[in-house]
């Protein structure tokens, strides 16, 4: 447990997770996607938001501490954490679609500009270039969760003019046509929280617009990694860092053995 | 969006429970399906003279004919209402027949074709399509629900005419289940009917236990939980809360007192004399229980037939093999 | 335990429960309505279907013999017999829906020339004379099961001229008109044992038709019965008494109480 | 209808119910949602050579992955096709880039679309209405199913455009759980994802079990049978059987192997190596893990956790009060 100390400077990741984390608040009914969600949840858990409930697509609700972090949104950890313990219609069935959960958090591969998701192909569905992995749950909570946070590194690649394939939709081609397509109504995603930043979106058009910066970053190298031609706010806000307490959390309680932060679940010996 | 209730100590008693949670008017689901009654709540819906409720229940038995005739209800959606050692509820017969103590507006289904409206309101599906019910006169007797419950239509997909099943959504539930904890982790096993859907489609829901148990034991077996906690607004102990019908595993239906039931409530004056030596008369459970008296109890307890018990695992680090 | 002795003749109740059983094949899959289809399965389980599966509608499957008789198909009792307790779409659903049942029986109130059941009211739905139990799963089975055994005690009235309401759908109005409706092919009732004899179904009209009667009875005595004028079987069969051992296992071992037998069950000390 | 199996011992060998129930070019069910996944059976059809599968499961791992490389597949119904640690699963991705070993059809869904037509299969339900979906791209890109897949009409109850999805139906499926009896009554807990409502829509379930206890142990809690016996043509013992995924309760997934795997089969080469060393070249279950090595299965136990047992009861007679 090399590194935990918490006078290390943040990452970026460990930006994203606390940004994102912070968004959580006490006593929501948090759907957590797979992979940056995961830790972003539990942080918000051991954190501010003791207590919200975690929903995971397979069937498990959970408002107890897991014994290690998850390293999948199926791991068998969970069931020390679980009160309920059922299939795809007792969470993404009755709590997701029947509407009684309160946000949903994913991971995206890429991103346009009204935040539709594709983690399905690059180039076209029937040939593509680069075949990703499909929806999973992604599609259901883009589709039906009241509150939609997305995570996201940056590369320019991920944010690209347009996508290929609507794997999760945002707010489709903007304005009202989310509604139009007759996705249930005050949905789509609110924010997404990324390496650099935090964006929102504009309640008329439903464009992308940066809300907010880490320390030190900038807004063009924000416009760097984005294909289309970002819309700022003008209440631009610079993130807080992630403060002593926080970091420790992160570090010493949620990810000790650095699964998420520091690559560890990806090395042949975890 | 209903408010979350996931970390209160939500256990009151069943006065209260009724008193705040159950209000004139509502959409009330009784879950249960012959198995797990929940006749304490109903017998205090009657105590506090609760009005014009819509009662949705897959099956209704003595519990919907004492609410019936106690004049609680003015609609009902149900696949079934009797006296099941067979025979029939007699105040649900004069309320249908006669209007007495006043008219009541049925909305009825098959009990696979009410199970999917609750299924479809419970997911909140716009709605669902099946094979059931075709040919039948519930395709033409719709009731209060109007189009809003049943259409036929031919299937896009080719398999000739469907009945389309529309969502039911209740306002408040009740179950009567095996366990719970203070927050409204309920767990339930035996028979289960269509109670998990038909609760999933209520905005309240208020879970009776024959027992409360601490939320670690609720933990060792997950499996059983039928709604998690955060959707539960009131948890009430009430044991023998299903009495005269029964819990798996905590006593047996008393087959005894339907019988009684149904020669006593033939007449309106016998209904009445019913309802106030067994429910009026009466200011709780407990008062109730003490009138049935302990021998009675003590019958129906059946023997012991005890899970073989398995293991969910520990997971708790990532240590090197 | 009175009067279980096999030498007792054996009453009309005893020959319809018996002669219903012997409808049912080893192994087969059956949906068990309340009332007199209890000690019927059971009856056939206990002589000649030992390996046949009771399933019940709110969700039993029981391939073992429970402890005592079931009252009902919603009986504690059955619990220590099943080998899977779920909920409604594990039996009407997936097995009678999904079509992975054999045959279903029932109890019915009131039946019609083509075998449509009433047990909902008589007199107009919307202010009946006489206001019946309603369904159940009883729709559920005439609709969907792929064989239907019907049970009755006579009574003219229960064999009316018309019913005032299909609760069960059995053949409509004969012919085709089942099939047109949209209900699966290749169901609707089957059989028909009433305490005088046993009915079938025309296979062109659809209509039903005496094929059987027991010992004693004549075809004029089951004509009184019945408001229709009743087709009757070129190969009208005499249907064997039931055999000593029949009569051995219906009392003493499937209902040694009487409880449905010599109504036992609606008695106040059980 | 498919015939009855329900008095029968069915328990047999891997390599017998793989030969016997899975055919080439069957529809065939992987049960299991990250958890419980049917690797041996699985390494089995690889053996085996079975050839033109559809293969539909709820998600798809590197036991899909493996399915696709050794040429098993043509056709794929799922929501996901990934190797969770997360990295792609190279054999999937060379198939539907480049169609090496051959070209891969596919037809996708949400999880929650997929389940929904598990759910309509295993009743067979004409179709199920759903809000989810709707304005994604798996509406335009319908594959081998073409237009018995997935419609949007407007609602008839006046909710807007709705997403009709029509059933799915399997040839074969196939289980890992944590036991059955020997007629293939099989229990399962923790995590259930759809299994249960893909495993409906079968034909013929071959139930591969950690344990088989006795028939009687199953009646102690039947609550935890996924699926009746008499649904099952082959029961198979086969502890370990979902390794490197889980059974919970039994043992961990192994991380390791996963980011192995993800490493080592990034070629074809490399795949076809894999493939020779785990699959071909064990004959059996036994041999992959004896190949995996004790301790290596040692790590992967995690510790005990054990359920509360609950009384069933027992409610032998008609006894007087």
């Amino acid at each position: 447990m090399d590194g935990v100390a918490s006078d290390r400077k943040p990452s970026d990741r460990e930006r994203m997770v606390v940004a994102a984390g912070r968004l959580i608040r006490d006593g929501e009914r948090v759907f957590v996607g797979t992979y940056w969600p995961i830790p972003a949840a539990l942080f918000a858990k051991r954190s501010h938001t003791p207590r919200s409930v975690l929903l995971f697509e397979g069937g498990l609700v959970c408002s107890a501490l897991p014994p290690r972090i998850p390293l999948i949104a199926s791991d068998p950890t969970l069931l020390a954490a679980s009160e309920l313990a059922g299939d795809v219609f007792d969470t993404l069935g009755a709590l997701l679609h029947g509407g009684r959960a309160d946000v949903g958090m994913l991971s995206a591969h890429s991103v346009d500009r009204y935040g539709n998701i594709n983690t399905t192909c690059i180039g076209p569905y029937e040939s593509p270039n680069v075949r990703l992995a499909g929806s999973g749950g992604a599609c259901d909570f883009g589709s039906l969760a009241p509150r939609l946070i997305l995570m996201m590194e940056h590369d320019p690649r991920r944010f690209p003019h347009r996508i290929d394939f609507i794997t999760t939709p945002g707010h489709l081609g903007g304005g009202e046509t989310r509604l139009q397509a007759g996705l249930p109504p005050r949905r789509g995603p609110d924010q997404v929280v990324t390496t650099l930043g935090l964006f929102g979106f504009d309640p008329e058009s439903r464009e992308m617009v940066l809300e907010g910066v880490y320390p030190g970053v900038t807004v063009e190298e924000v416009r760097r990694e984005i294909q289309w031609s970002l819309r700022v706010s003008p209440y631009l806000v610079e993130i807080p860092e992630p403060t002593e307490e926080e970091l420790r959390i992160l570090r010493e309680e949620v990810d000790p053995y650095g699964m998420f932060l520091r690559d560890r679940r990806i090395s042949s010996t975890p | 969006m209903p408010p979350s209730f996931s970390d209160k100590d939500k256990r009151m008693t069943m006065e209260e429970a009724v008193s705040r949670f159950v209000r004139d008017g509502d959409v009330l689901y009784l879950g249960g399906f012959l198995h797990g009654e929940p006749y304490a709540a109903a017998h205090e819906i009657i105590r506090q003279g609760k009005r014009d409720l819509t009662l949705s229940t897959a099956a209704g038995t003595l519990l919907v004919d004492q609410l019936i005739g106690a004049g609680c209800v003015r609609r009902l959606i149900t696949s079934y209402c009797w006296n099941p050692i067979p025979a029939p509820t007699h105040a649900f017969r004069r309320a249908v027949e006669r209007g007495i103590p006043h008219p009541l507006e049925l909305e009825e289904y098959s009990l696979l074709g009410l199970s999917l409206a609750y299924f479809a309101g419970a997911l909140n599906l716009p709605f669902v399509a099946t094979k059931t019910m075709l040919g039948s006169s519930y395709l033409e007797k719709q009731g209060f629900l109007g189009d809003r419950k049943l259409r036929v239509m031919d299937s896009p997909f080719g398999d000739g005419p469907v009945c389309l099943i529309a969502p039911l959504r209740h306002d408040v539930g009740i179950v009567q289940l095996q366990r719970s904890d203070p927050r409204g982790n309920g767990q339930a096993w035996g028979l289960l009917g269509p109670t998990k859907y038909g609760l999933q489609c209520c905005d309240r829901v208020i879970v009776c236990a024959e027992e409360i148990v601490e939320e670690d034991k609720i933990r060792t077996d997950p499996n059983r939980t039928l709604i998690p906690g955060f959707r539960c607004c009131a948890v009430v102990e009430e044991p023998w809360g299903a009495h005269p019908s029964y819990i798996q595993g905590y006593y047996d239906r008393d087959w005894r007192f339907a019988a009684e039931y149904e020669r006593e409530t033939r007449t309106e004056g016998g209904f009445k004399q019913f309802l106030k030596k067994w429910i009026l008369k009466t200011k709780n459970r407990k008062e109730y229980l003490k009138l049935l008296g302990k021998d009675r109890l003590t019958a129906l307890r059946g023997g012991r037939r005890v899970s073989s018990s398995v293991s969910y695992g520990l997971y708790e680090g990532f240590g090197e093999p």
